[in-house]
């Protein structure tokens, strides 16, 4: 067992930051928020440049092959940093997925241009019906001599404006709930019959509703098809899951040293209200819960490949619920703690309180995850 | 001990309601169900619409042109109003300026002030905290220098509700720096329209107008506009929050939030059934149905005690505040929480009271949910303004617990 | 509305206060525990010279004809004194049921004599396999010419050593889980083939775990059958469970009283440890949560006789859910907050938490009615 | 970052389980499966067994006789040793007076004494608080005054852990009025069988006995058991007292109470099912199985940065502690509620070794049901002893957080 970053991670950890202080700080994130992209492509290049993009994909496709852990270094940071590009979508979700596919062409194809900062990838998986569910989705596709024919709404796709390629899935067969009845489709974002409707997201980024109607994709198109395209989308998402709780982590602890901040500066009554007791034990619970949290994101991280699909349905379901819930705390707190300060936009720390609350309804909930989890516990008694 | 009502209330109940059904406008109505602004007006209308009937201001005294309800009685007309989408009465007036005028206020200031104020006339801010003093009110800096009929007034007001449509603003200034802080203070009233006196917005967490600061540079404010005694401010101050707490438990409307949790829950689909179906999401809305039901005796057993000893609000209201900026803010968290995926997207113009939904989006996306995220992140206000939680917790351990 | 007792109660209320601290101080109330029937019949006595065997029961029978909230200002002096007589089983639980069920002459031979303090009857419905599910049961009723055979097992049967009669769930027919077909028997002490296995409570009362094999009793012992029987088993459990709420809102009341007053008088580093912050706001939420548990209390004893079922159900098993975890809260806080002090059998406060906590679990624990009333509101969404 | 273990951790762990396989006393681990109470002996016999295999003092360094275990090696020997239900080694000696022996104990001391403790021979226990200093431990006034080359010791110690068995007693005593009263503490070993000492039970609430009160009389004490310098002592006790808490997480402990409450929730049942299969008491294990799954980490990252910097336990072990002892009362409160009625017998007799249940209980009351109401109620003190929740908060906003 080992709990330290690589000299390789430290360094990392150590350009992001600085890369956040110079190119990216409080104000110059608000105006990209505010911007019609809603991040920024000089920042996009500079992943690029920094080997971010290519980080967590493989080696035979112009990546560097590394792990969850890798990833956690970047995401604690992105968290730090709020940073709105879209690396979880493009490079953990999408990428991750497409690395894991049989396609060889599609690899090279869409990864180099990944890694190059040439290509944004967008999942459209989600449907209003299912909820968090990746298996339960009414999208149809048909086959036809050409290839096949997509017809469908999904919801609240990430980052959906800026992507180029789609990846959509939807059922050759099977009723809503079947969870072998589906295929994962990669759509370019100008196909006819795709439409969009974009909006801005909460914690600043963009996402739209998709609509397919009669969509045309080849049959080259096709990423994944049956059980296997329900294990690719619960591969990445997994591991997308596991980069959002790096993420919480991030914010959580550099939303306590704000709060800690504050409290040491903050005037009332003649004293700064940190010698106050009651605030002093919600700060010692706050930090108690960044340890905790912290230790299930390298949980997480640390399984985000695992092949053991079980062990890792408990690991990362199990870290996103805990998180999802601790994180709650800690926002919820870093506000109260703050008062009035807490609640305006021209400080960071409600823009933290909003993105940690937005990351525990991405990609399934709290609810969501707890449920996976203790659900996949139900059968352990046999064992105990 | 009886929780039953009475025929008199229940006939009181059935006017009520009558009078909301027939009264309140549809598209005001409408603005509230689906979660848009309600603009000043919305708001002015209807106080002069229950102002007609009679009912401006319900739990007034009669001599003051109220209608001396009970304590039941304004509790059922706050549920009613609640549960037909009726828009608040701005409490600033209403609750808050007006018991002090009428407590401490001179026979001039309760006639020239009080009818306006039941008339939905003038609007009505409040003057308290200031950037150095929240929680430490006591410590307020913005001076008032008396000179022959007038006062001089220099300093700034923040954390201000809905300054921006006031026509007045009730403050606390520092008159003397002799002895205790709080000895220094005066309770004036302010015409906005006095040269000196600037808004400035303050924007919210959730992208909204809501506070403000508002600056006072050599205002002049006539003494006739002192309430009761100079440096006996602070003795107003405290009556005044106490009464503001009185109506912080909001009982009427967390069970409007409730329903509407509920029409949500609903609405929404877990694996094609309605959320509200899961027994997991469904337990979560039963434990703040719990704290809710349990609040609504607390609420009527605090404020009835009061009114059978005729005394005014004690600390006992700290308690009811407590609890129900608790249950908003559960409320609030679980409306959106029961959203799922359609708490991200953040649609600034879907508050527009005309806002039509994209059709692709309105096909499952309905008009209610674009509000939900930022009514959670607003509400995160409600344990922190009128005394946070913990400054309610340390008036508990003084003034009931004797800590 | 009216929130305040009448003279009355107020009158009762004081009487106890007076009896308990004349009769029941703590040291009396520990020898009781250790004695052989585990509770005192002078004060038995006592409680029917004082009419409070009456209080509830119907005046056709002896009875003062009194309700819910008259029950309620007695629990609460039970629950501040700790009392162990079997009130709850004999008169609230059995009286209750007996004087809804059908029978005149049962009435008759039961009622007077309990009002008289020279009978208790005790309860014997739930089983091991069924938790708190009343209609769960196993034991069988086999009908012969005399009358009826009854043959199970029943778990913790609440003050049974001391017990003259029992009331009996049984089925006649149908599966375990099957809600109609069941029925309610008189069964005597002293019957063929009853035998019990009686101890003592974790909160110093009796119980026993009882079996009857092949029992007999006549056609006459039928108190109710089929829906009837269900219906008399819930009222009796429900008004039950709504005089625990008020016994626990007594304990709490009792425990916070303390707890305060060691606030005020331990004394650590100089001073009372009452001036902490963090003690001090803990203990205000203390405070909140004792009139939160009034208010339920109350509620729940103002529906106690509530026909109709389901505003009932609601009313009690949300306050007996509500109580179970506020007053956990309280109970675990007074001992933290009285430090090693709450540890010790010497001292009354580790009694009261022990009770509070038996409480919660007798009569359905709060997941039971947690779940009661929260799929009691499954169906309201409709109407919302 | 990686939480594998390494072929040689694996190793070692199979070698552990073997011998607790091989060595645990049968009749010991059934007490232990159900509950039943240890007997002094058990614990004694049991140190002795792993003494002789080298495994009395894993945690201790090679050079008193210990293993020289890594954090991880400790750890998979406590995880092993809870899951083979192997009785505790009992920590006053090993874990709590021998850490301050070795550190600041002299060469005739550390010959003395360590090797007694490791070989099982002495038993220790802890003489720190006192009737009116619990959490204000500096307060303490039983006093030594120095007479030649005795102290003369008298005064009162109280929530004193299984002191009825102990040879022996570290004690902090007063030796000085002069300055703070932190600055007058010395740390003295005293015989338990020296004429004065005198034991009396304290019952805790469960109705068991565990802890006393132990009075010192006119007891004389040698100078040569005094550790380290006199009036030096309060740095020692600080010392010990992170020693302590370094073990009060007992991740090993919480994993097997989680074993159990699952088979308890399997055994038994709602509505003729399972209560495992209830989602709602399932959700309840997953909550706290989250918490102790981060945990498990956060303990091992804290300890092995300890070990990596080589220095002893610093105040972060305080979080351990607090979120240890949360986590062990929320398992004995789940498996108290998993039982339903069946937690309301208070069978005393059933602790007893031999004890046989009534056929008639047996049908459906498992042996080890008798015991978790009372381990629940016993478990209250985990947020007591060693430093309560609110010291431990105290110490992580001084030393960590600088408030």
């Amino acid at each position: 067992m080992d709990f330290r970053y690589t000299e390789e991670q430290l360094a990392l950890q150590e350009t992001l930051r600085r890369f956040i202080a110079r190119d990216y700080d409080f104000e110059r994130r608000r105006a990209l928020t505010r911007s019609g992209s809603g991040f920024s492509a000089d920042a996009w290049a500079q992943y690029a440049e920094l080997g971010l993009l290519a980080l967590p994909l493989p080696e035979d496709y112009g990546g560097l092959g590394g792990n969850g852990v890798d990833v956690m270094v970047v995401m604690e940071q992105v968290g730090r940093g709020l940073l709105l590009e879209p690396y979880l979508s493009t490079v953990v979700l999408c990428g991750g997925i497409i690395a894991a596919c049989g396609s060889r062409d599609l690899k090279q194809q869409l990864l180099p241009a990944i890694v190059a900062g040439k290509l944004q990838i967008a999942l459209a998986a989600y449907e209003a019906a299912g909820r968090y569910d990746l298996s339960h989705l009414a999208s149809s596709a048909v086959q036809d001599k050409e290839g096949w024919r997509l017809t469908g709404r999904k919801s609240v796709v990430l980052d959906a404006p800026s992507a180029d390629f789609f990846l959509v899935s939807a059922r050759p067969r099977g009723s809503a709930a079947d969870l072998e009845g589906l295929a994962l489709f990669l759509v370019p974002r100008e196909t006819a019959g795709l439409t969009l409707h974009p909006y801005a997201t909460q914690s600043g980024g963009r996402a739209a509703d998709l609509q397919l109607s009669d969509v045309h994709v080849e049959a080259a198109a096709v990423i994944g098809s049956g059980a296997e395209a329900l294990d690719l989308l619960e591969r990445g998402v997994d591991a997308a899951a596991a980069a959002l709780c790096a993420e919480a982590a991030g914010i959580v602890s550099a939303l306590n040293e704000a709060t800690l901040g504050y409290l040491k500066t903050r005037k009332q009554f003649g004293v700064p209200i940190g010698v106050f007791q009651a605030l002093q034990h919600r700060m010692a619970d706050m930090y108690i819960a960044e340890e905790q949290i912290r230790s299930m994101a390298i949980i997480a991280a640390t399984h985000a490949e695992d092949e053991d699909a079980l062990a890792r349905r408990r690991a990362i379901s199990g870290a996103k619920a805990y998180i999802g819930q601790a994180a709650r705390f800690v926002g919820q707190q870093a506000v109260q703690l703050h008062g009035a300060m807490g609640m305006v936009d021209d400080l960071i720390v409600s823009h933290y309180f909003k993105r940690l609350t937005m990351i525990d309804m991405t990609l399934g909930d709290t609810d969501f995850h707890l449920a996976r989890f203790s659900d996949a516990g139900r059968g352990q008694y046999d064992a105990a | 001990m009886d929780l039953s009502y009475t025929a008199e209330e229940q006939a009181f109940r059935a006017e009520v309601r009558a009078f909301l059904e027939a009264e309140v406008p549809e598209e005001t109505r409408a603005k509230l169900r689906l979660g848009r602004r309600l603009c000043k007006d919305d708001m002015v209308r209807w106080q002069k619409t229950l102002h007609r009937r009679g009912w401006g201001a319900g739990m007034w005294p009669k001599r003051f042109g109220g209608g001396g309800w009970s304590v039941v009685q304004q509790y059922i007309f706050e549920e009613e109003s609640a549960a037909a989408s009726a828009p608040p009465q701005i409490p600033f007036g209403l609750r808050m300026v007006a018991p002090v005028i009428m407590t401490f206020g001179n026979a001039a200031q309760q006639q020239r002030f009080l009818p306006r104020i039941i008339a939905g006339e003038d609007w009505w801010c409040q003057g308290y905290s200031e950037p150095g003093s929240g929680s430490d009110l006591a410590s307020l800096r913005m001076s008032a220098l008396r000179q022959g009929d007038h006062y001089l007034v220099n300093g700034q007001k923040t954390w201000n509700t809905l300054g921006q449509y006031a026509d007045w603003i009730f403050c606390l200034v520092r008159t003397s720096n002799e002895g205790r802080p709080q000895q220094g203070i005066s309770f004036l009233l302010i015409d906005m329209k006095t040269p000196g006196v600037s808004v400035r917005p303050i924007i919210t967490l959730d992208g909204e107008h809501e506070i403000n600061d508002i600056f006072f540079e050599s205002v002049p404010v006539p003494v006739a506009n002192l309430v009761g005694e100079e440096n006996q401010g602070w003795t107003y101050a405290k009556f005044l929050l106490n009464y503001e707490r009185t109506n912080n438990a909001g009982v009427g409307h967390c069970k409007r939030a409730l329903t509407q949790l509920k029409m949500i829950a609903t609405a929404q689909s877990i694996n094609g059934r309605p959320l509200m179906e899961d027994a997991r999401f469904r337990d979560r809305i039963a434990q703040v149905e719990l704290e809710l039901m349990a609040l609504e005796i607390t609420n009527l057993r605090v404020l009835s005690a009061f009114a059978r000893e005729d005394r005014p609000p004690g600390p006992e209201v700290s308690a009811l505040k407590v609890k129900g900026s608790e249950i908003v803010q559960q409320l609030a968290e679980l409306k959106m929480r029961a959203l799922g995926h359609d708490a991200l997207p953040y649609l600034r113009e879907a508050l527009e009271p005309d806002w039509v939904p994209n059709p692709l989006l309105a096909t499952h996306y309905p008009g209610w949910a674009s509000s939900l995220s930022g009514q959670y992140f607003n509400l995160r206000k409600a344990t922190i303004y009128a005394g946070s939680t913990e400054i309610q917790k340390n008036v508990i351990c003084k003034m009931i617990l004797g800590l």
